[in-house]
């Protein structure tokens, strides 16, 4: 069931149309190569030239970056963007591979960065012809984002950057990396400045970018190291001493929470066999008939089903929370569906990852690299990938700080 | 299907629903709530019924009641969502009431096509309040189950048990079994041969009663057959009228609650700097939310006749019905000592919330109602 | 299975020996009038004389007080509280009413008081003769025990006591108050001492008793109100401002953690008839057999069974630790187990109210003052009474600090 | 029936014990593991088996692998709870080696009254190392199944699956069927006509593989129909070594998580002051202590022989279970970043626990059992 359409303006009427047209006609099909479960896991070379393309289709088309001004390469569109990806989600695209760019480096860039610096790189970050990634994270900082300890040093017109970063998903890929960091130590919060800095033209001369293997044996993301690294300063955002304002606006769109919607395209199935969908309770409630469990199929197990239909009951309400989101009448608190949204799913797809393991029982333990691994062994590799997104992005706990603080009003743990 | 934008909450509906809350905070705010049914406490007490019935004629007068009642039997004739907005605000204030047994009622007479159905809900648009008495004493959920026999002659005979609010509605709306099945009867509250023995509760914004019938007459309005037909047909939008007062009533719980963390101080820190405090309220609300969204989707399901309406209509109860226990066990738990008193409003809603939850079913008799829809049935 | 007389010193099994004989003989029957489930609410003076006999019997026949000195009224045995209280527990008797007093009051004052004041005070608390009641909890202070207000001035050989304690069981029976108070507002910690007061004797005379009502409708704790109170220096503990030391020998006591072991007796089945326990997963697996649930019975349910039998494994453990708290060499940390005690059992206790809640369905709603209630109305009572013990004596989120920091070295939370 | 004092846990187990935690500290401390089993990293690795047989043949001559093995066949003849102590601390060590299937081979082995198998207990006591191959490729929990045949002569054919430890073993315990029901068998590693099909697992402290049998002579250790008896009669000791193993890693991910809570620093404060990760290792600490307590309280029962031993090593496997899965996800969870690594040393034991849940039956399966023993059947 979908209200999508019942309420479209007029304009977004037409688009969705000119759209959905489009998306019968261009879908890119299956991919030659078996693509990972998320952009942020993508390390083979051949699948980023793929998805490249289909991103720089879907843009062409445009299907991204729709609301932003024709001047930075956006479409000029009013709210067209939230249409755009319910279209691409009902024709089941591939994901759009240049995911931090679009999801934190265009608002941040186009909020805080001059002009002329937008226009040279909004267009290319919209098509995927530079991958875009970020650098927040340090060793010694994990959530405390203003502990940065990465340091830019003015020098006359340019800046002299060192510091270690990490968990710089994409960054083997990356032309530009957003980037916080400090510029001066007498103070925490006003002494932290944000900046775009060159990547992989600079790798070399002062950038090493060396990958970080993830829990599951995956690579995807990766450490980079400053050492002497120059950069102008016109890849300045905003005012010295404002990155953590900057910053702000980063997270503010990373939880979804943002003035401007993110690109986002999906929905298609990684394994058109099993069908298997790490996000839908229904591919557990599949497991389990499937499943024989002590001689009986696990779907005949009550405490198991009982297990299951939780899921469904939380997936079933995280739809409907989205869709009351947009009903002002049925709001207690702007930001109160939506700050929770980021917790919510990820410890949903934690819990039913989890689950279906104890479906599974034995075949929970071979590896996704084994060819008799129930469902391609796809359960045992969301539910440790679930981790990296219950901690990044600030942990849920953290998560679960904000919600108190701002939405209820409670006294700041700190 | 295609649903409606928001849920088909519209303007009518939202200024229905702001009136409903200025009018409760108004009327009853949680003081005055406490002071109407717990102030005058008597340990040893009786079957309590305590209630304003002035307060529920002036809701009857505002046309809430009214509200889901067809146009053509002189009522509003909104949506099901405007019913559920309404329970949310009456749940939130503890609103001792025959409320939810009226739409009810409304509910399971609209799917009954007879004359006298049609009679009884223009009643119910003219302020005449209802219950409903369909459950037996085994508390069955199996809306065939009755210890009700009607003979020939539309007399009734037997008992119904649990029946909620029993001593503040004016009718009751009968399941009773004749020879070609259950049928639906209508009998006032002072009729002859009807015994109304009040239960001992724990829920003091509610009473509760076992209904004695000893050969009533009374008024059919689904005749044997077709009765548990109307039944079934209206529990997706009881389940949502239900829900919403739960919802309602868990808001209340985490407001106030969160209000007594912001200001109650303890090792030099108001409580809600404390994560023990602070993430278990977080974790509240999300569960209020989801029941919240599940509610007036169902709701909405309803409204256009979807035909997975039940299916959502028990996901919005089991999550319901859940979120509505640890509400309560929050609240008394993050109040301390106070919160254990008698004295403190939390204890009302505590115990509404405790009542509500196994009422129509709990939580964990929707899941398993869902598994077979969701999963398939269990082989045999 | 018990391993209790396995490890008996020969002075325990020489003890134990006459305690079972004793037991077989002495025990007082069924009262004659319905109990309430613990000391705690015991709010009917008739109830009261009942237990208080039975607690004189259990006194005299030497199963009260058994470690403590002779010169004091005890038993002068080493280890062998321990015995009676195993065998009382297997003989069934009734509980010891005067509970404050034996696990609070009676350590507090063995430690702290003056020889002359244990001689006097003692013996009767032993025998029930006097009831005791403890005051720490204020109305602004609740788990913040060194925030006192209750303030006891020096008036040359007496003090002046004035101030507002609430949730003091008993008091309305207690003949003595074990009393915190604040004697200096300079310091928070050192600026309080520890006094035994007269309830009793000084009602009207400085002390006013008032009942509150607890959330279930019944009474069994009161405020008390000191409004000049005088008291003679003797009834001081320690030394003044050594309050808090006092106190925390009350509060390792109370959490079964301190030297002397408390006196406890009890296991007689509060109602014949049904044979309910809230205590005893086994009575949740008898109702669930008795209860229909939607024309089956709530025991042929899967979900529900899951949900009783995870509560005979939490019940199961809870007696396992006990046991391993007496095997040093299968311990790693002295307090570990003794210290998650109250938590764990209230936790346990109060969700296995809460599961037979469920259990009944609409009988829940019934108060236990209607007949018709399923099991007497007990789960429901005892599930309200649970949240007494889940918040005092230290809520539970204070154990769960005091665990982490004591046993995992964790920093304070403060 | 009156239990020992101390569950039997005496001075000899507890000297035994001491020298095996001893002996993991000095021999394989948590780097060492990790430079064994994970530092040289191949993404798209085939089946791994890592492990270091030297500390393995240590191990056996400290006599651990004798220590259960009766004294009439050359062992120690010590009670199920001195290898439960083993299991422990081998757990805490994330030990790779045949450890657990020698223990679960050795209890099986005592209840075949047979020569043969009192020979095979004689080879453990001196070193050899075994495992179970019992499992069809269902994964069936019931002794009785199994896709291995044995002929009137003795020979094996088919294939036995999820073999624990496969490659490190140096004989396998097979069950198969016969005319008469299962029996039980013997057969080393290098046996003619055996294949060993390394299954990828996540795991990385342990292998396994598929055994395929192409007509394999082997040595009866108990005759057909007497098999499956002696698989039973062993269950609850091997569900016992199991759960202490998962105890022993739990405690392990507890004190490295508590470790680096008290150490790690962020917004100006070691984490460990936050009760957001305060109370949740509390919550992990009192999972662990459950899980210890009716693991050796299991085993007690197991060494006295008493009547509820599988009742109360159900219950001990289903608690162990579930503490392991969440020991190992609030250890990753709290380590952040670092913890989400292949480099940090919490995967091997998060890896570990998973693998370890759902052997011999999950947390899920033990508790459906328990319920028709602790509540009785369900109904027809």
């Amino acid at each position: 069931m979908s209200d999508n359409q019942a309420s479209d303006t007029p304009e977004q009427a037409e688009f969705r149309a000119r759209a959905r047209e489009w998306l019968a006609a261009n879908h890119p099909g299956r991919p030659p190569l078996r693509l990972p479960q998320g952009a942020l896991e993508v390390s083979d070379p051949h699948a980023l030239e793929w998805l490249r393309s289909w991103q720089k289709a879907a843009y062409d088309a445009g299907l991204v970056g729709c609301d932003y001004p024709t001047q930075v390469g956006g479409g000029g569109r009013t709210n067209c963007q939230t249409v755009a990806n319910q279209e691409m989600f009902a024709a089941k695209t591939p994901y759009l591979v240049n995911v931090i760019g679009l999801g934190m480096g265009a608002p941040t860039v186009f909020f805080h960065a001059q002009e002329e610096m937008k226009q040279q790189w909004l267009p290319k970050l919209f098509s995927g012809e530079e991958i875009w990634c970020q650098g927040f994270s340090e060793p010694g900082a994990g959530s405390d984002l203003a502990n940065q300890q990465t340091f830019a040093e003015r020098d006359g017109d340019n800046w002299i950057i060192n510091g270690h970063k990490v968990w710089t998903t994409l960054a083997h890929f990356a032309s530009w990396m957003i980037l916080l960091c400090r510029t001066s130590k007498d103070d925490k919060y006003n002494g932290l400045s944000y900046f775009v800095v060159p990547i992989k033209d600079a790798i070399g001369r002062g950038v090493t970018v060396r990958p970080l293997i993830k829990m599951t044996g995956e690579t995807g993301f990766n450490e980079v190291l400053f050492d002497g690294l120059v950069i102008p300063d016109s890849y300045r955002l905003d005012e010295v001493g404002a990155g953590w304002k900057v910053a702000m606006t980063t997270l503010a769109h990373e939880r979804n929470a943002g003035q401007m919607i993110t690109p986002a395209s999906g929905g298609m199935p990684l394994d058109e066999g099993s069908g298997v969908s790490t996000n839908d309770p229904a591919s557990l409630a599949r497991l389990a008939r499937n499943q024989l469990r002590d001689g009986k199929r696990a779907a005949d197990d009550e405490a198991l089903r009982d297990e299951i239909v939780k899921m469904f009951i939380r997936s079933e309400a995280f739809r409907q929370n989205r869709r009351r989101t947009r009903v002002p009448e049925l709001r207690d608190h702007a930001q109160r569906i939506p700050l929770q949204s980021k917790m919510i799913v990820t410890e949903l797809q934690q819990d039913m990852a989890e689950l279906a393991l104890r479906i599974q029982g034995l075949g929970s333990t071979l590896s996704f690299t084994d060819d008799k691994a129930p469902d391609a062994g796809q359960w045992g590799l969301a539910y440790m990938n679930t981790f990296g997104i219950t901690i990044a992005g600030g942990t849920n706990e953290i998560q679960r700080n904000i919600l108190g603080e701002r939405v209820l009003g409670l006294a700041k743990t700190k | 299907m295609e649903q409606p934008k928001n849920f088909g909450f519209g303007e009518d509906e939202a200024m229905l629903r702001d009136s409903a809350r200025r009018f409760f905070s108004d009327n009853l705010p949680a003081d005055r709530l406490h002071a109407l049914v717990a102030a005058e406490f008597d340990p040893h007490r009786a079957n309590q019924c305590k209630w304003d019935a002035d307060l529920w004629k002036q809701v009857t007068e505002l046309g809430w009641t009214a509200a889901c009642v067809p146009e053509a039997e002189g009522g509003i004739g909104m949506p099901l969502v405007a019913a559920v907005a309404l329970a949310e605000e009456a749940g939130r204030a503890g609103f001792p009431s025959p409320m939810l047994g009226t739409f009810n009622a409304t509910f399971v007479l609209r799917g009954c096509d007879t004359d006298a159905a049609r009679a009884a809900l223009g009643a119910i648009a003219e302020g005449t309040s209802m219950t409903l008495a369909v459950t037996n004493s085994r508390g069955s959920l199996n809306a065939g189950d009755t210890d009700v026999q009607v003979d020939d002659s539309g007399r009734l005979t037997g008992s119904a048990h649990f029946v909620q609010d029993a001593r503040k509605a004016d009718r009751y709306l009968i399941s009773a079994r004749g020879a070609n099945g259950v049928g639906l009867y209508i009998v006032e509250r002072d009729a002859d041969g009807l015994t109304v023995a009040p239960d001992v509760i724990v829920d003091v914004t509610r009473d509760q009663a076992i209904l004695g019938f000893d050969n009533v007459s009374a008024l059919e309005v689904a005749p044997p057959g077709a009765g548990q037909t109307a039944l079934e047909a209206a529990l997706p939008a009881m389940l949502c009228v239900l829900s919403a007062d739960m919802v309602g009533a868990g808001e209340w719980l985490l407001q106030t609650t969160a209000e007594y963390a912001r200001t109650r101080v303890q090792f030099d820190r108001p409580i809600g700097f404390f994560q023990a405090i602070k993430h278990p309220l977080v974790n509240l609300m999300v569960e209020i939310d989801n029941a919240k969204s599940l509610t007036y989707n169902a709701a909405c399901a309803v409204d256009i006749g979807a035909e997975d309406q039940l299916t959502l209509a028990r996901m919005a109860k089991a999550q319901a019905s859940s979120m509505a226990v640890y509400s309560g066990s929050r609240a008394v738990q993050f109040h301390g000592g106070i919160g254990f008193t008698w004295e403190c409003w939390v204890q009302m809603f505590f115990k509404r919330q405790l009542h509500s939850q196994v009422l129509l079913g709990d939580a964990n008799h929707h899941r398993r109602q869902l598994a077979d829809a969701l999963i398939g049935p269990v082989a045999a």
